[in-house]
């Protein structure tokens, strides 16, 4: 059994057991971080950097600190959230994210992030990048355009499905999600019932033929902003 | 010396597309974000004909837009409901509004405007200006304690 | 022909006995015989190394002399480098281009030729330079260019382009290169007098503790840019519990603008060796490995010779300096073009095999590095250093420098100078000293430390180049009043996001962010909120990037802002009628047009 | 919105690719050398990059995507897509409780959006006259002179609107039809909230109609002239001949009544139709196949429809009917302000309809979704409530869209619109080179009749700001006149 030790966010002290991940201490504290990238039970991965936090003056990922006793942390101040707002305009303007009739609308956590930010539209120009849609499985289709490279599916499909079903290829500003088959996604044993067709947080893997099956209000977020299970879980919800 | 309590609808309008003009929907973005429980937040890009109607069912209706030229960083005034036709139809005025929910929806709404000075609507952008967006911290701060215990001073 | 290409991939997966881990190894001897790693061989290789396919696209997709497309018999890759720019590769582009009736990214139909750019080739101080087939061509111009790809198409071999060799071992038969090393300034660490083999045998009489305590009584600060002091460093790779260690050494100076380590690879590489060898003592590492870019391909063989050396002269190998148990070699793990790989997690997880994509840290490596065991990762300089702390002593290290930064310092100059070349000089010299020493003759800007170090101006050649003050990893590039800053500070941008790894999100967006603001600007399309933009995204790279390269590849806008602001401010207006000067009507109707099929005859007027 | 909207730089159109599109129409009159008109044209900048923008895309998110092309009207795109889609999953036989509510998400579209119409944009022309003054000819003086109709406008739209929410999820926008059918059902508790209030939209809608007609009736002589013109026309029609808004065959008759053809199957619909491109405008122009490009135009909407139907199938809305058809005679009605008066007709028809879906237990079945052989291509028609609106999409093996092809229903009244303005400009401009004040209210009077859905993505309003541009015999500007 790990000790116990306690440490600081944003001035409320919380406790966590030794060998945590600081974003792990937080959810069991009610208190939420921002995060994409982060799914529980994944490896931690730090890509997205939305939950960059500060600890004792250092900027870092939340999701890939491991806790310490009497850390300092800040996370909700107005700096950060100015850095994080930044950080999903980017990924807004990098891919082609037409929320309006994306089918992951209500679901989308990259969506329910904006909304909870407050953000309406992005500051930054979009970058208008041409991206192809890979619809060559007969049940399961990759929309680039929504693809925020967070790893969920590559690291999903690795450690919980037991395949290698997906990678990054290229570098920079060309990096995208790739298969194991120089087919597409066709050529690949992928399968509707594999848990990284779950994993995805935006509107990028998706089983085909099934969008828009939850109606507009019964949808995730139609009703309590993203993070609210982590802030309350007993009131599921009637968050008003 | 008033205090602003009961149902009360705030409606922030203006082009967020407009730099400064989105200062409206930016208020009440952030005012939402509040969660406030009295509070129903309304945005657009302008007023319409239709909010006559919403208006009319609540004690409280505070409009917020931009100004190119009223005094910084926010002013707050009462609405006198008026049904003179200057207007064009793409937008009405807060007051037009108001003598439309009293005159067909017999309203008994208190209205008051909310604007805060905005500078630059020349051009094209989602933001703020910098000056703008201190006015916009500054309207909430003020529209925090309106809402809450503290009263505060109608000036007009 | 396909039986060849299996058999050439069952020969270089079984070379490296068939461990994943050297895939990098097995892509490279690929790469180099067959000019592509398409999608059989890839299929091949993922059946010997048994990994999945992607994961070998994945690798191969990522590095810059690597292709699944087929290159060339001879591929000409030209540096792209601002210096390079500033002395004619352009022209030389032109040439290249003319004489082989290809675009660059293109491949002759002859299947003989294809021409591409490249990041910073470590040849600035001779610049334009090119990488053919790993052979190294220098200060070209209009004609040599021309001159070469006459002789290529004849001969179609780079080696026999090799005219004169350059000085010291450049002609050695091994290296046999046109490189020059222009040393201008030699100081008494680096390049003073030294007695092969000393320093370790001083070292291994010690204990591994004293070692390290030696190492920090000098105060030695890593040469790479970060400055971490090496004893420390050290002292918490040795304090790490586990069976199996690592020193290696990070021979990957991709910094635009530094050439250094180039020319001690050439002329030092024994004082290299020699400090990967006292590190391994110091740190109980039992194997190391150099890790030196593929543009230094040409040192290769040189170097397998002097590791050869050492271990017949018992500097390597068993019972090293007839110390009782005191075991190590070293491997030499070639890189495949990536700028990246420069940071010393992705340069990890480059030599495991894999993307050269940084690691999350805590763990450092000095808990966890590669292959998960404790390691070590010290720069070429650095190494040299402690060969020549071991051998004299740390008083006489550190009574050179300042309190902060003891020692000396080699630099690379180059640009708008008379003396481009490598510079020993003590640390805490002033940077108009250095410009004097180069023979600048009217330095207008200075890029200090590469793209993210700092463009400063004549206010700041006061500054005393030093870890608190101007530090460098080495890069000084010198710009006179003809040169146009603001295309130098796109370029750099430009190399930014080619050379992002694409991991984390501020650095693989915030480049294109910058680089495209400076093309507005630039093209005088530029808004005042463009700057307070520049300015935030900045800040927001630099507090959430996952490592150095998004942390400061926002500099050379920055700092050219703060120090230039004229430039920006001359670009920048305020259209009269209030437009948005970015805005292109005619652009933005044209998809529009076409998709129509007709040009609208009452276009809108603004 | 500006507290202070006085700036004149604030009139500049600026359009951003794919984002935001400004629609706004362009009138040219190009003159002789006695100053008669020669040519008017209506130019709308209406870009149809949709269709190229679609390809590739899985094929359900179509009924979503396209009602993107409307903030007026996305639920006939919603539907007309969805009725397309449909074919592709070989569910276009809907359970009958999935085509109730899609039926009844329909009419609540008709509803809303004719009485948007209505009390905003042709009330005050109707109440005041069209040379009153623009001051108080508009809604916000409908609310002033007439506060109860102004009130029973804005609460008609509401209900309308309230019809889509409980059907679609949102009022604008929202997803209720999905491949083969529905993603809701109506819940007991929203559908007793709507019938509280449908008694009330029935004796309104009455009243609506009556202002329609009344106006029409005294107004014969303005009427006759006002930028009418005889034409064919258009519509979908049940196969009993009675008026149908969401399902039927086509139908077109001539200007005399006779039948150019009928219950011609909607997946043969290019058979008999093509369309024409023209070098200044956007829009396509299309026409009757068997009748050819010069005369084969016709038009479309709620006075198409009225002409087109043999009856409609709900008793107040048939009474009204046929007291409009009494008028001509039985035989087809031209007049271009008829089209207020056919309006008024379908709201009625509407809102009986929908008192009539609600009563019906179906609406709160639970089989909503169908499926059936798997098809590669899909042709939906609906009558929107500007008129027919076609939606034809081709999907490859991979599911994703290849082909689109959209004849939205302002496209269709794209000659007759100019035609109206050409008469309208030949009418007022009386041989002085000049816009008058009239002439521009006619011009807009005269376009506003076809309820032209050109502000795709401008604001909640269907305000379309009008520019007037007359040109002398050698093509020069002699005088521009905007009209916001």
């Amino acid at each position: 059994m790990p000790g116990k030790i306690t440490l600081e966010i944003d001035g409320v002290q919380i406790e966590a057991d030794q060998g945590q991940y600081l974003i792990d201490a937080a959810d069991n504290a009610g208190v939420y971080i921002p995060r994409l990238c982060h799914k529980p039970g994944l490896e931690p991965y730090g890509s997205c950097r939305l939950c960059t936090v500060v600890v004792n003056g250092r900027h870092c990922s939340a999701c890939t600190t491991p806790v310490a006793n009497n850390m300092v942390v800040e996370n909700a101040t107005e700096n950060l959230q100015d850095f994080r707002k930044m950080i999903v305009e980017m990924l807004f303007v990098e891919g082609n994210h037409f929320c309006m009739f994306c089918e992951k609308s209500g679901n989308c956590e990259l969506q329910g992030i904006a909304y909870r930010l407050g953000i309406t539209a992005p500051q930054f120009p979009y970058l208008w990048t041409k991206k192809e849609v890979d619809a060559s499985h007969p049940d399961i289709l990759i929309d680039h355009n929504r693809c925020i490279l967070c790893a969920r599916c590559v690291r999903t499909s690795k450690d919980l499905d037991g395949k290698h079903v997906f990678d990054f290829t290229e570098r920079g500003d060309k990096k995208k999600i790739s298969v194991n088959s120089s087919a597409r996604l066709a050529g690949t044993d992928v399968d509707i019932t594999d848990q990284a067709l779950d994993s995805c947080p935006v509107g990028a893997l998706l089983r085909k033929r099934e969008g828009y099956q939850v109606p507009v209000g019964q949808r995730l977020y139609d009703l309590k902003p993203i993070g609210t299970n982590i802030e309350s879980p007993s009131t599921d919800n009637d968050k008003k | 010396m008033k205090r602003i309590n009961g149902k009360i609808l705030l409606i922030g309008y203006g082009n967020p597309g407009r730099l400064d003009d989105g200062l409206g929907p930016a208020f009440a973005s952030k005012i939402s974000m509040m969660r406030l429980n009295n509070v129903t937040v309304e945005i657009g890009y302008q007023l319409a004909v239709e909010h006559a109607e919403m208006i009319s069912n609540y004690d409280v209706v505070i409009f917020a837009d931009a100004s190119v030229s009223g005094s910084e960083p926010y002013q707050f005034t009462d609405v006198e409901p008026t049904l003179d036709a200057s207007f064009s139809t793409h937008s009405v005025s807060p007051s037009s509004i108001m003598g439309l929910a009293q005159n067909i929806f017999h309203a008994k709404t208190e209205a008051y405007l909310l604007t805060i000075r905005g500078y630059e609507f020349d051009d094209f952008g989602e933001r703020l200006s910098p000056q703008a967006t201190e006015n916009l911290h500054s309207g909430i701060h003020f529209l925090k304690s309106a809402l809450g215990t503290t009263s505060y001073e109608v000036k007009s | 022909m396909t039986d060849s290409i299996e058999c050439m991939v069952e020969v270089a997966c079984k070379k490296v006995g068939c461990d994943p881990t050297r895939l990098l190894d097995v892509l490279i001897s690929i790469q180099s015989r067959s000019q592509c790693i398409n999608n059989e061989t890839i299929d091949l290789i993922a059946g010997h190394l048994k990994t999945p396919r992607v994961q070998i696209e994945s690798v191969v997709s990522f590095y810059t002399f690597l292709s699944k497309e087929p290159k060339g018999k001879i591929a000409i890759y030209l540096s792209s480098d601002v210096i390079d720019m500033l002395k004619g590769a352009e022209e030389v582009a032109a040439a290249f281009t003319d004489e082989l009736g290809i675009e660059f990214g293109q491949v002759t139909d002859d299947g003989n030729f294809s021409l591409d750019w490249t990041s910073c080739i470590g040849m600035s101080d001779q610049a334009p330079a090119a990488l053919i087939n790993g052979t190294v061509v220098t200060e070209l111009n209009v004609e040599k260019s021309r001159q070469i790809i006459r002789e290529l198409k004849i001969h179609m071999d780079p080696d026999s382009l090799v005219k004169e060799a350059g000085d010291g071992n450049n002609s050695n038969p091994l290296i046999h290169s046109m490189v020059r090393n222009n040393i201008h300034e030699k100081g008494p660490i680096i390049f003073g007098l030294l007695n092969r083999g000393d320093a370790i045998r001083k070292a291994v009489r010690m204990s591994p503790v004293e070692v390290i305590r030696a190492l920090k009584a000098s105060r030695l600060r890593g040469r790479g840019g970060a400055g971490f002091p090496c004893g420390m460093k050290w002292e918490y790779t040795r304090a790490a519990k586990a069976d199996c260690k690592y020193i290696i050494c990070n021979a990957d100076e991709g910094e635009p603008g530094t050439f250094k380590d180039r020319v001690l690879l050439t002329e030092l590489p024994d004082r290299i060796f020699a400090g990967m060898t006292i590190a391994a003592y110091a740190i109980g590492a039992t194997e190391g490995i150099l890790y030196l870019r593929a543009e230094y391909v040409y040192l290769l063989n040189f170097l397998e010779e002097i590791l050869q050396r050492r271990r017949v002269d018992g500097l390597l190998g068993q019972n090293i300096a007839n110390c009782e148990g005191f075991h190590f070699d070293i491997r030499i793990q070639l890189g495949a073009g990536a700028y990246i790989c420069g940071e010393e997690t992705a340069l990890i997880s480059s030599a495991e095999g894999k993307r050269g994509d940084p690691k999350n840290r805590p763990p450092f490596p000095a808990q966890s590095g590669y292959l998960g065991y404790p390691t070590s990762v010290n720069n070429c300089e650095t190494l040299s250093c402690v060969t020549k702390i071991l051998e004299e002593g740390s008083a006489s290290f550190s009574m050179h420098g300042n309190r902060q930064s003891t020692g000396t310092k080699l630099i690379s100059i180059s640009g708008d100078c008379t003396h481009p070349g490598v510079y020993e000089v003590d640390f805490g010299i002033s940077l108009r000293e250095l410009l004097n020493l180069a023979g600048a003759q009217s330095p207008e800007a200075v890029q200090v430390g590469g793209p993210s170090g700092q463009l400063v101006g004549v206010d700041d050649f006061e500054r005393k180049i030093c870890f608190d003050d101007l530090p460098t990893g080495g890069s000084i590039m010198v710009f006179d009043a003809s040169r146009d800053l603001l295309q130098i500070v796109r370029q750099f941008m430009d190399f930014f996001v080619e050379e992002s790894c694409g991991y984390c999100t501020p650095c693989r967006v915030g480049n294109v962010i910058l680089k495209n603001g400076m093309e507005r600007i630039i093209k005088g399309n530029g808004e005042p909120q463009d700057l307070v933009q520049f300015k935030q995204t900045a800040e927001m790279m630099k507090s959430c990037s996952r490592c150095g390269l998004g942390q400061t590849s926002w500099k050379p806008v920055i700092t050219s802002l703060n120090n230039f602001p004229s430039l920006y401010a001359e670009k920048i207006q305020i259209d009269p009628d209030g437009f948005q000067r970015s805005f292109d009507l005619k652009e933005a109707v044209r998809l529009s047009e076409s998709i129509t099929g007709r040009v609208s005859t009452h276009s809108h007027q603004k | 919105m500006v507290a202070s909207n006085t700036n004149p730089k604030s009139k500049r159109i600026v359009i951003q690719p794919v984002t935001r599109v400004e629609g706004h129409g362009k009138v040219t009159i190009l003159l002789d050398e006695n100053n008669k008109v020669k040519q008017a044209r209506l130019h709308i900048v209406e870009f149809r990059g949709f269709e190229r923008f679609i390809q590739g895309r899985p094929f359900w998110e179509m009924p979503v995507v396209v009602q993107r092309l409307c903030g007026i009207c996305p639920v006939s795109h919603h539907l007309c897509a969805a009725k397309a889609i449909d074919q592709i999953v070989g569910g276009e036989n809907l359970t009958p409780p999935a085509e109730k509510l899609r039926r009844l998400m329909h009419y609540g579209q008709t509803f809303q959006s004719h009485s948007l119409h209505f009390f905003h944009l042709a009330s005050p022309d109707l109440l005041f006259g069209f040379n009153a003054d623009p001051s108080i000819r508009n809604i916000i003086g409908v609310a002033a002179e007439y506060p109860e109709l102004a009130k029973q406008g804005i609460l008609m739209r509401k209900f309308g609107q309230e019809v889509i929410k409980a059907t679609s999820g949102k009022k604008i926008h929202g997803t209720g039809a999905i491949p083969g059918g529905m993603n809701k059902n109506l819940s007991i508790h929203e559908r007793d909230e709507l019938l509280k209030d449908i008694d009330q939209m029935v004796q309104w809608s009455h009243g609506a109609l009556n202002i329609a007609k009344n106006y029409t009736l005294e107004h014969m002589d303005t009427a006759l002239e006002f930028g009418t013109f005889e034409s064919n026309h258009m519509s979908i029609i049940r196969e009993d001949g009675a008026m149908d808004l969401y399902n039927g065959g086509l139908r077109a008759i001539d200007k005399d009544g006779n039948k150019i053809f009928d219950h011609v199957d909607n997946q043969k619909y290019t058979d008999i139709i093509a369309e024409e491109v023209k070098n200044w405008s956007y829009m396509k122009f299309p026409f009757i196949k068997s009748i050819g490009t010069e005369n084969g135009w016709y038009r479309v909407g709620p006075l198409s429809r009225v002409n087109t139907c043999d009856f409609i199938d709900t008793p107040e809305a048939e009474a009204a009917r046929i007291e409009f058809k009494d008028i001509t005679g039985g035989k087809p009605n031209h007049l271009t302000l008829a089209y207020h008066w056919a309006r008024m007709i379908e709201v009625l028809h509407s809102i009986e309809k929908i008192k009539e879906l609600l009563h019906d237990p179906d609406l709160q079945g639970k089989d909503l979704v169908t499926k059936g052989d798997r098809r590669d291509e899909g042709i939906g028609v609906i009558e929107a409530p500007r008129g027919t609106l076609f939606h034809h999409y081709k999907v490859n093996k991979d599911d994703q869209v290849t082909m689109c092809n959209l004849i939205v229903s302002t496209t269709s009244n794209n000659e007759a619109m100019n035609r109206a303005v050409q008469k309208v400009a030949e009418d007022h401009l009386s041989g002085q080179p000049e816009i008058t004040e009239g002439m521009l209210n006619h011009v807009e009077v005269a376009t506003r009749a076809y309820d032209p859905c050109l502000s795709c993505a401008t604001h909640d309003m269907a305000q379309m700001p009008l520019k007037v541009t007359l040109l002398n015999v050698d093509g020069q500007v002699i005088d521009e006149r905007i009209k916001q």
